[in-house]
Order: structure tokens, then C-alpha cells, then sequence
């Protein structure tokens, strides 16, 4: 038995083996990495199907689309961000563990981005062209899901949280992060409409850094209380 | 289930590697030989078309191309048929084998026929039914590939992918008949088989030629890739293990 | 109100069994006492101080294995266990590893994943981070669900063998545990109960 | 009979029926318009909608077609041989349109009659053959219309009359 | 112990015993019949904030965004349909019932459509006014939904089905099921669109029915087959 | 290849105790009996014919009692039984389910939410499923899990009860059963163990 006082806390260690783990789990079960994408595009390519299939018309919704299709990608894929965890017992260890659990989640949403919003960027520009958004849209498209889509999984991982206990949460997930999901959207595709009208847009840009420092800082506290307090 | 011994052992996996061990070197010679005359003949020396010019001569990729995408489909439904009611393993082996290499035609068939819309009706692509019932038939390649991949236990995975393959099916007369039924911008059919082709014979005879490469090439590949599947899936039986340990 | 006026103090060396029937608290209590529930009034101290101000050294020195096992299912064991004790703040050793594994009789299922695992196999994946932890303080639920007589008598010995190498155990079970070393008590929920309709009103 | 076989006889019945309704309703489904698509004869006799975006499609009259010098603006007339109607479009057509082809476009129709494009496509038929036999038989069969071609009047009536017009306007050289 | 021959069957009696459960549990949590409404909100009142908020515009492309929203909608909730059942042995119950499997997974997807697909389809044409949808194509907006829901709620529970022992299967559910949506969408916007024009919109009607029929008859047969296929 | 050769009869009045170690196949058996699994080669027989010709039959008279309950958290115990037994072809009476909950000792808790209970309390909902059902075939996996020490004995001699009455048992359990009617047998999978790292290849 070690005394407690002598051992060093290796936090950091920890935090690298949450990410590894769910690396791991994301890439044994292909499909959890490839699924987001396939939605994306899938979502992408309903709204030709479902909306007059005109060009013009096409190329003027084209950021809104492509960020509406990212955003629903990335909240579906945080139902199970913490389900699965609390199914399997995992959350309970994740709770008893003696490193703040702040910086585990952080971790936990961190693996989440790379396996969902990171995947959905690079994709972007594919469907940028699909839906005709003119050359200049797709630099700026890009980088505001760059800064957009970590915002995206941190504000929906407190959503995730506060359902974990729920039976069929999905939705309401949905509910609780939507409202934090709009300015989001809204500067985002403000930035690639003004950039693709070849207006400035980096006032567009501050504000989603802006959302991102905070939400890297403040949403961990809040996930994790969140946790605590649902786990009852 | 007495009477069926004979189709099982049509459907064993040893049988099967023998037969296609002998027939591959067969296949390879065809389908290079048809491929490469087809195509050289297609592409250089068939006469322009009168209305489309040389544009046209990318429909001797096409074409075969469309046919074989529905065709593979049509056979993974016909293994997933014969696996759900008799439980043939290979079945299933030729099912999972298939559905990249249909995936891959149904890819070639909308990327040429994307090439080909851009200079006869003025666009890549439209939303017309025969394109869009072509676009849902890559999703549901896409999504057996991807059932696949996400079910850990074979034998499942295998009966999962059969019932999708065989709901799928419905969507192959509607790309087949599209044109017949809605008034799409795609063309109707050209090869008839009830009736004269509307195609000149210095043209259709390349195309036809292309055609059957295309399926022997196809049938190459799905024998190479399924022996390759049959030696992993039976590694442990006592012939592979001879077969290997030689 | 499951149970009030209840209070036990746990030394090095001490195994308490907590008794009861089905519904009497039990599985609540060791929540409470492993912090994931908060449902009570009254006060847990560790070391001599109050747990809210010292979780985080409670966590690290106790283990708590409840009706789930914890275990992810697309893992092998030995990559379960990597997470696991990376969590308990422990630089997991391969072969201190494949040790427990073998010491629970997962020799040879390494490097499958847990979805292939049995039940009572599933449960011994966490026996084996459960030894690997180095834990003081074992918070152990119904430990013996789903495991075989074999492995019920080696669990026994286990939890003897810790409570003689100065841990302390937690325990809750339906099976009467058999007491080598003299230092297992009961605590018999029975003696506490309150209403068990009504729940966590007042302190224990 | 065993009261789990019943219920299964039952079940099947029951099955067969629907399969029965399904097809029957398909078979009514295959006869309506669904895409919109309206001949210039169609347009002509208004049964066409006014105001609406439609689908229409015909022949490029030859000799109908007049380009602005400034703009892309073209204006034509598609015929089917029944009817005629004159269409107006605002950018690039593609490399097929030629006057005797068939396209398809996509606009609104006006209370003049006027058909104003938002998007011109160039349709083709089935038919694939070298110019020279094209032009053999053409010279041999005027009236002509190719072995087998598909069932739409469209196109039949399209060949038809791409054939008059040929030789309206050998006649009138 | 009776004599199983003189038993009479009572699948009704079961089906609607499995009916009543599906709807007890899904007013218990009210929030399952709330949130697919709630989403099917706000994926409307996105596409405002992130597109061109132009009246005219917007008019055009209501169907869609209705259509597709309502699609959406139904998609996230049908990921729970068996899962749920799955995960606490009911579905193992399910099975083993002496009732053609076929017929009980009938009735779990009317009571899935009664708490989704049929709430969507009677709040409609409240969004419909929201997005300037013209007067002439709010019925037919209505009616496409009432026929075209439950095809959505019986194509998605053949993807429910296969995906039920998969992890994170909310995703492929989607690449599963989108396939079969899309007729269901093009034919619906289409007829919406005719009607908002004064098109004659009978056809695309047709079509639905045929799909719906074809829908009720087949899909339950293959939703059985799956879940017997994946219950492993 | 988990088991090969295995082969036995039930008749009415037997109970059929499946032992072996954790992982040795107990549950794999019982769900390939049982029709929830078909990873196996070989035949059963119902009453002589062969099991996939009768499914419904055997379906009709049989009751299986897996590791997961079976039960909806949501829904209160009474409304439960309500639709396990619909679902088992059963007419439910009130008076028939409000004794069957008396006699698994939930009474008091009829109207409570599943899950306000307890995993014994649980499990108990299943056992009173089980008495109302009337099935001939019992098949029960580990049923004493999560079960008091009254339970277990109470469990006991039910199934007693029911082989004395002309019905069979199936049953996987650590536990020893104890056999007061002399109608008790034992299958030890061990003698028919294959390879367990390889898993269904075979008959059995
Ligand atoms: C992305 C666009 C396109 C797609 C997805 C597509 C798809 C298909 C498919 C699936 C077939 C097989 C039809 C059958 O089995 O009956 C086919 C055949 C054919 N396509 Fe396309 N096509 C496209 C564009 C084009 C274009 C632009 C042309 C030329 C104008 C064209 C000419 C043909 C011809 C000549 C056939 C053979 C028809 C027959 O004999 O049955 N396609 N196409
Ligand atoms: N889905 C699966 N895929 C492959 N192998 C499996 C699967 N499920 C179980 N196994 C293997 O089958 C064997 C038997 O499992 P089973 O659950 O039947 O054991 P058991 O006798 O019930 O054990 P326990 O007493 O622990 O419940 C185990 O060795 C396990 O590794
Ligand atoms: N979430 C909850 N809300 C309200 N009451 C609950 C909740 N969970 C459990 N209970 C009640 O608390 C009591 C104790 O439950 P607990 O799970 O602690 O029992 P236990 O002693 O572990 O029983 P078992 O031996 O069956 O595991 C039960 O009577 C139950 O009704
Ligand atoms: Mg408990
Ligand atoms: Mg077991």
C-alpha cells in the first residue's frame, strides 16, 4: 500500500488514456467515425432532393445547409457521448476517479471532436462544391467549422450530461443545446455568406473564437457538475 | 433436409476455391482480351455519333458500368436469398465480397455519366428519377458495407446484410423503369431485348463487346477477392491448412 | 426513509458485510458512502475528516465495483484495465496486468473483446483491475453475482487476504461469507430501517 | 385446425390482400403526371398552368432562334409537331442545343403564351448512329422514324417533324 | 396446464397490450412526445436563421424544410424504438412470444408513429404559417405528412432493427433508413409544391399510398426477420 | 466450439440443473434452447417434433428468464405483468396478479415505478411474471441472482412445486440447489467442453 501523500497525480496520463480508449472504441466500430460523415452528406444531399433544384438558389443556401447538416451530424453523434459510458458502468469509474473530473471530460469531448466535427471540416469542401457555394465560401467555410464545431461538441456534451440518466434522451438533448447551437450557426454561416459575397468577415471570426475560449473553459465545469448532480 | 445435400456441397467453400482456381486463368485472358478491344475499338475507332459527336464514346464505360451496378446488386439480394433460406456460408462470403466492387461500379456509373451530362444536356447533375434512384443505390451499398462493419459477430453481421440487401431491392425496377415511367431528361433504353437495338451495328457491337468484358472483369475480381475470403474465414479448417502448409 | 441513525467506523484490517433484504438499502448506502449519491443527511469521515473537503484522496485510495462492471465492450481486458487504472491515477505495468488477468482466470481471453465474455467473466475483468488498483478501501456490491463456486471460494480468500494486508472491505451479499481471519463483522440494515416506501428523508 | 396455424392463415391473408391493393394503386399511380412536364401543344391550348414553374419540352424550331447581342438572352420556339410555343432564356445553353434538337426546360409559362426558362437542358433520344447513316436515312425514308424507337410521342413526332423541316428548308434553298 | 389446442390466440389482445405499454411509457416521460415536436421546431427555425431570411424564398422552400424536418424528427426518435427494448430483456420477451413476431412489431411502430409521425403531422400547419407556406398547400402539407409519417416510421424501424445490438447505432440507423426516405420525401414535396402552385398533385398521392401500403405489408415482415437475425 | 455431443431429454417433473464454470456455455445453451440464439448445429425436439416446426407451441408453453429482467423501468410492476403476460397469450386478472406479487413479497409495491426498486426487488417482479404465466417449460439463467437468503429458499420451492406439479425446469445456477424431491438432475458442460475460444462450430 502506497501512501497517498507520496504519489504524484498523474492527471495528464489519465486524460491521455480516456482519449485513447475512446480513439480506440471509435475506430474498432468503423462505422462511428464514418456514420457522421455519412450523415452530413446524406443531410447535404436531402436538401437538393427536398427543395426546388435550382443552382442559384442552391449555391445562396449552401453554407446554412452544410452548417445545419454539421451541426445535427454532431448532435446526434453526442447522445451517446456519456450513454454509453453510463450503461456500461463506465461513468461511475469516471466519477470515483481521483483526478478532477473537469479535465476528464474535457478529454472525453476532446476524443469526441476528432472522431465527429474534425472529420465533418475536412469533408466540407467536398460538399461545398456539391452544392455549388462559390470558390471564395470554401476557405472561410472550413475555418468556421474549424472554431465552430469544438464549440458545438462542448455545448452539447452539457446536454449530454444533464440526460445521461434518460431513458430516450436524443431529443431533448437536442432541445437543451439548440439554444447554445444558434449563435453558433448563425455567426458561422454569417461568415461564409459576407466571405462568399467577398465582404470582411473576420468580425464574424472573433466572435466564434470568442465562444470558443469560453466554451473550452466554462464548459467542463459545467459538464462535470452535471454529471455529479445527474448521477444521483 | 436430406435433399439439399447436393446444393450444399455446390455451396462449399473447398469446392468452390477448387473450381474457381481453375477457371481464373480463363478469366483473366477474356476479360483483359474484351476489355481492351472493346475499348480501344469503342473509343478510337467507332464512327462519331450524328447528334453527340465523340462525347458519346464514354458511354462505352458507362453503360456497363450502370448494368453491372444493378446486376451486382441483384446477385448480392439472389446470396442473401440463398443464405437466409438454406444457410450457405458462401453465400454470405460472395455477399460481403460483392458489395465494394458494386459500390465501386455504381460509382463509375454516376461519375461518367456526370462527365457525359456536362456536354449533352448542359449539366452534371439533375434530380431527375433514373439519377436519383442511381444516387440511393451507392446509400444502400453504402449501407451494407457499413452494417457490416459495424456488427462484430460474422454470423449476424451476414443474416443483417441479407434482409437489408433483400429490402433494397426494390429500389432496381425503378431505376430500371424510371425512364419508362416518369419523363426524365435521361435517355430511354438503347439495348432491347425484345426489340432491335437503336444503335448502329458498327457501334453496338463494341458496346455489347465492352459489356461482357465489364462482367467477366467483374466476375474476375469477385473470384479473386472471395478465395481470399474463403482462405481467412476457413483458416482453421483442415484443408486450408494443408493448403497453405504446402 | 431507508435507514437512520446508522453509523460504523471501518479500521485497517476490517471487512464489513452489510446484510439485508432485498430492498433494504444496501446498494444505496455504499453509493452514499462512494460519493456517487447524495441522497442523505449525516456525515462520512475519512481519515478523521469530513469526505466532502478530502474526495478526491478517498478516490484514490478506495475502489468501488457496483451491479455494473465497468467495463467497455468493444475492449479486450487488458485495455479495459489500462483505462481503468490510468483513472485510479496508477501507471498500469503489462506484466502486473496479465498477472491479475491470470489471477481471475482470464488467462488466454487477453485480447478478446469483452463482448465475448460470459457473464461471470465479464464481472472477473473486474476483479482484475480491482487487484491491479492497489486500493485501501474496497466498496464491493453483490461481488459474488454471476461467478462460480471456484471462483466465490478464490473472491473469499481475496478479500481475507486484503483485510490481513491492512485494507478494509465493503461489503454487500446475499451468500454468507465465510470468516477465516476473525475480522469480518455484519451490519444488518434490518437494525436501522425506516420505511423503506419512503425514501431518503432524514439522516442515518 | 390448430389455433396458432389460424391466426398465421389469417396473418398471410391479410398480407396478400395489402400486396394486392399496393400493386393495383401503383398501376393508377404510373398514369399521372407527376413531374409537371407540359408538350407545347399542351401550352398552347392552355392546358398548361399560368404563372407556375413547369417542366415543358420540344423540338428547337430551326431558324427560330434569335440571340441579344449584349446579353446571353435567346428567345426560340419548341414545337411537337402539334403546337408550337415560344421560349425566352437568360444564360448559357448547352453545347447540344442546335436548332432541330430536343430540350427540356424548366420556367414559367405566361398568360401570352410566352415560356420564360430558368434553366434549358438538352434532351437526346435513344438513337446512336454515325452522321453518314443518319443522313442516308433521311435521304432515302423522309417521314422516317428510326426501328423501334421508344413509345414517347414526343420523340417520335420530334423526328417527324425535324424531318419536314429539313426538307421545308432544302425546298426553300 | 391447458392444452395449447384449445387455446384460442389472442394476438389482438397482445398487440394492443404492447400498444397501451409503448403509449403509457411514452406519457409517463412526457418529454417523448414533447421533444420530436420541439426538434421538428427548431430544425424549422433554424433554416431562417441560418439561409436567407427572404419571405418570398422561404415560401418556396417551406415543403422541404417541413418535410425534411419532420424526416429528421422521426429518424432521432426511432433509434430507442427497440433499443430501449434491447437493453432491459424486453425485447428477449418479445421473441419469445408465441404471437407472429411480425404482427408485434406492427403495433410497436403505430404506437411509435402515434407519439411521433402523427404529433408532427398535426402540428404542421403551424410551421407551414411560420414559413409563409401559401394557403392552397397547407392541406396537402397535412396529408402527405398523415400518409408519409408512418411509411418513415416502418422503413426506420427495419434500420432500428438491424442497428438494435449495435453500440452507437444512431448514426447508421440513418444510412440505413435514409435510402428508403428519400421517394417518400421527393414525392411529398413534390405534391406539396404542385398543390401550393394549383398543379394537379393526385399522383404523387398515389404514390404515397402505394408506398404506405406496400409499406405496412412488407416492412413488418422484415423488421421480425431482423431482430430475429440480430438478437443473435 | 464451446460444447459437441450434448444431448437430453426433460419430461414432465424434471428439473435440469446446468452447471459449469464461468464462460463454460450455460447461457449460450439456454438461449440456443430457448430460440434466441441460433448459433448451433444439431436438433431439438418439442413435444417430438422438431423445434423450428412448432416454435409457437414451444413459445406458448415455455417461460424464459434471462440476466436482463425483462421489465420496463418506467412502467409500475402491476402494469408489467400486464403485458408479459399479453404477450404469453394470457388473459390477466387483477386477482391472479395482485397474489403472484404477494407471493415474490412485493406487495406494497405494485404502483411504484420499476425503477424505484432494488436489483432483488427487481428480479422479483420477473418471478411473479413467471407464476402467473402457468408456463409448462421453465427456463431460468442464474435466477438466484440479486436474491435474498429468504428468496433463495422460497425460489427453491417453487421450483419444487412446479416439477411436482407436472412441470419442467431448466436452470443454470452457482448456487447448489437442494433437491428435496429427488427430481433434481445435473448436466456438468464440462463433459462436453470444446474448445471455448472457438465458438460455435459444431453441433452440440
Ligand atoms: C450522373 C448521371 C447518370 C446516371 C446516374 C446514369 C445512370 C444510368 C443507369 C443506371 C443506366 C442503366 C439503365 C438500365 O439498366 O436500363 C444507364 C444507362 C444508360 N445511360 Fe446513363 N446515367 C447518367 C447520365 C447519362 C448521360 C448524360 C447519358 C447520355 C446522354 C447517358 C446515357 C446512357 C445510355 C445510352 C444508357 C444505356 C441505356 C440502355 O440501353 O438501357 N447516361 N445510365
Ligand atoms: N457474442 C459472443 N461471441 C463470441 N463468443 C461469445 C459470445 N458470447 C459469449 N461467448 C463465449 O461463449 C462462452 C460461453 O458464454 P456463456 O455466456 O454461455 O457462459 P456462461 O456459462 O453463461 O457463463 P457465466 O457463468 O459466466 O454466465 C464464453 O467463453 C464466451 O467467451
Ligand atoms: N432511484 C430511486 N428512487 C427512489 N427509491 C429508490 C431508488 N432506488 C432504490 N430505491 C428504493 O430504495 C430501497 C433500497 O434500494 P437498494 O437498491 O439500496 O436495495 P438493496 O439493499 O441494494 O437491495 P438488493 O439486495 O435487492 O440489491 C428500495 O426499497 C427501493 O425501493
Ligand atoms: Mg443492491
Ligand atoms: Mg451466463
Amino acid at each position: 500500500m502506497m501512501n497517498i501523500e507520496q504519489q504524484s497525480m498523474r492527471g495528464g496520463a489519465a486524460c491521455l488514456a480516456l482519449i485513447r480508449r475512446d480513439l480506440t472504441l471509435a475506430f474498432r466500430s468503423p462505422g462511428q467515425i464514418i456514420n457522421p460523415m455519412a450523415f452530413f452528406l446524406m443531410v447535404a444531399s436531402l436538401f437538393p432532393l427536398g427543395i426546388a433544384p435550382d443552382k442559384d438558389v442552391l449555391s445562396q443556401l449552401a453554407p446554412g445547409i452544410i452548417w445545419i447538416g454539421a451541426l445535427l451530424s454532431v448532435l446526434m453523434s453526442l447522445d451517446s457521448l456519456f450513454k454509453s459510458d453510463q450503461d456500461d458502468g463506465s461513468l461511475d469509474q469516471l466519477l470515483m476517479s481521483p483526478h478532477p473530473l473537469a479535465m476528464l471530460v474535457l478529454a472525453k469531448v476532446f476524443s469526441h471532436w476528432l472522431t465527429s466535427g474534425f472529420c465533418l471540416t475536412v469533408m466540407a469542401p467536398l460538399l461545398a462544391v456539391m452544392l455549388h457555394l462559390p470558390g471564395e465560401g470554401i476557405f472561410p467555410l472550413a475555418l468556421t467549422l474549424l472554431l465552430g464545431t469544438p464549440v458545438l461538441s462542448l455545448a452539447g456534451a452539457i446536454g449530454a450530461a444533464l440526460t445521461v440518466r434518460i431513458q430516450r434522451g436524443g431529443v431533448l438533448l437536442t432541445l437543451l443545446s439548440l439554444p447554445l447551437y444558434i449563435p453558433v450557426l448563425i455567426f458561422a454561416t454569417g461568415a461564409v455568406n459576407a466571405a462568399a459575397q467577398g465582404l470582411p468577415w473576420n468580425g464574424h471570426l472573433l466572435w466564434l473564437c470568442v465562444f470558443l475560449l469560453s466554451g473550452l473553459c466554462l464548459a467542463p465545469l459545467a459538464i462535470a457538475g452535471a454529471l455529479r448532480v445527474v448521477s444521483e | 433436409m436430406m435433399k439439399w445435400t447436393f446444393f450444399h456441397k455446390l455451396g462449399s467453400p473447398k469446392w468452390f476455391y477448387d473450381i474457381s482456381g481453375k477457371w481464373l486463368p480463363w478469366l483473366q485472358i477474356t476479360s483483359l482480351l474484351s476489355l481492351v478491344v472493346a475499348l480501344i475499338w469503342g473509343l478510337a475507332f467507332t464512327p462519331p455519333d450524328y447528334l453527340q459527336g465523340n462525347s458519346y464514346r464514354i458511354i462505352f464505360i458507362h453503360v456497363p458500368a450502370s448494368f453491372l451496378a444493378q446486376a451486382i446488386y441483384m446477385m448480392m439480394a439472389t446470396a442473401a436469398a440463398v443464405l437466409l433460406i438454406w444457410r450457405i456460408k458462401l453465400a454470405d462470403m460472395a455477399l460481403k465480397v460483392m458489395a465494394p466492387i458494386g459500390a465501386s461500379f455504381c460509382i463509375l456509373s454516376l461519375a461518367t455519366g456526370a462527365i457525359w451530362g456536362q456536354p449533352t444536356w448542359g449539366t452534371w447533375w439533375v434530380w431527375d428519377a433514373r439519377l436519383t434512384s442511381m444516387l440511393i443505390l451507392l446509400f444502400l451499398y453504402i449501407g451494407i458495407i457499413a452494417l457490416r462493419g459495424a456488427i462484430q459477430t460474422s454470423e449476424v453481421a451476414a443474416k443483417a446484410c441479407a434482409i437489408l440487401s433483400l429490402v433494397g431491392v426494390v429500389n432496381i425496377p425503378i431505376i430500371k423503369y424510371s425512364v419508362n415511367w416518369w419523363n426524365t431528361l435521361h435517355q430511354g433504353a438503347t439495348l432491347k431485348l425484345t426489340e432491335k437495338p437503336s444503335m448502329a451495328p458498327e457501334m453496338l457491337w463494341p458496346l455489347l463487346l465492352a459489356i461482357l468484358g465489364f462482367y467477366l472483369f467483374f466476375t474476375l475480381v469477385m473470384f479473386l477477392r472471395l478465395r481470399v475470403e474463403i482462405l481467412s474465414r476457413e483458416k482453421k479448417t483442415r484443408w486450408v491448412k494443408a493448403l497453405v502448409g504446402e | 426513509m431507508l435507514f437512520h441513525n446508522l453509523s460504523f467506523q471501518l479500521s485497517p484490517g476490517d471487512v464489513l458485510q452489510i446484510e439485508g433484504r432485498n430492498g433494504a438499502g444496501k446498494t444505496t448506502l455504499l453509493r452514499i458512502i462512494a460519493g456517487l449519491s447524495s441522497h442523505a443527511r449525516g456525515d462520512i469521515f475519512w481519515n478523521d475528516l469530513p469526505l466532502s473537503s478530502v474526495y478526491a484522496d478517498f478516490r484514490l485510495a478506495s475502489f468501488f465495483l457496483g451491479h455494473k462492471p465497468g467495463v467497455k465492450m468493444d475492449l479486450s481486458p487488458l485495455e479495459n484495465m489500462h483505462w481503468r487504472l490510468q483513472l485510479k491515477n496508477i501507471q498500469p505495468v503489462e506484466s502486473v496486468l496479465f498477472a491479475a488477468l491470470g489471477q481471475v482466470g482470464l488467462y488466454g481471453y487477453e485480447d478478446i473483446p469483452c463482448s465475448h465474455l460470459s457473464a461471470g467473466q465479464l464481472r472477473r475483468v473486474t476483479f482484475a483491475c480491482l487487484i491491479a488498483s492497489k486500493a485501501k478501501l474496497w466498496i464491493l456490491d453483490e461481488p459474488f453475482t454471476a461467478i462460480d463456486i471456484d471462483g466465490v471460494a478464490w473472491l473469499e480468500s481475496l478479500i481475507d487476504e486484503h483485510a490481513t494486508n491492512g485494507g478494509m472491505v465493503l461489503i454487500t451479499s446475499h451468500q454468507p461469507l465465510s470468516d477465516h481471519k476473525g475480522n469480518l463483522r455484519k451490519l444488518k440494515l434490518e437494525d436501522f430501517a425506516g420505511d423503506a416506501l419512503e425514501v431518503f428523508d432524514d439522516e442515518y | 385446425m390448430n389455433a396458432v396455424r389460424k391466426q398465421r392463415l389469417i396473418l398471410v391473408l391479410l398480407l396478400l390482400l395489402g400486396v394486392g391493393a399496393a400493386v393495383t394503386l401503383m398501376l393508377f399511380a404510373l398514369q399521372e403526371n407527376i413531374n409537371h412536364y407540359f408538350s407545347p401543344a399542351q401550352m398552347e391550348s392552355g392546358e398548361a398552368p399560368t404563372g407556375q414553374r413547369v417542366r415543358g419540352g420540344g423540338l428547337v424550331v430551326p431558324g427560330s432562334v434569335e440571340r441579344n447581342t449584349e446579353s446571353l438572352q435567346v428567345s426560340f420556339r419548341i414545337s411537337d409537331g402539334a403546337g408550337e410555343v415560344t421560349v425566352l432564356y437568360d444564360g448559357i445553353l448547352p453545347d447540344l442545343f442546335v436548332e432541330g434538337s430536343g430540350i427540356v426546360a424548366t420556367g414559367m409559362l405566361n398568360k401570352e403564351g410566352v415560356f420564360t426558362a430558368s434553366e434549358v437542358l438538352a434532351k437526346h433520344d435513344e438513337n446512336y448512329m454515325p452522321p453518314e447513316v443518319q443522313k442516308a436515312i433521311d435521304d432515302a425514308h423522309p417521314g422516317y422514324s428510326s426501328p423501334g424507337s421508344s413509345s414517347q410521342e414526343l420523340q417520335t413526332s420530334a423526328r417527324e417533324l425535324e424531318v419536314q423541316q429539313l426538307e421545308s428548308l432544302n425546298n426553300g434553298g
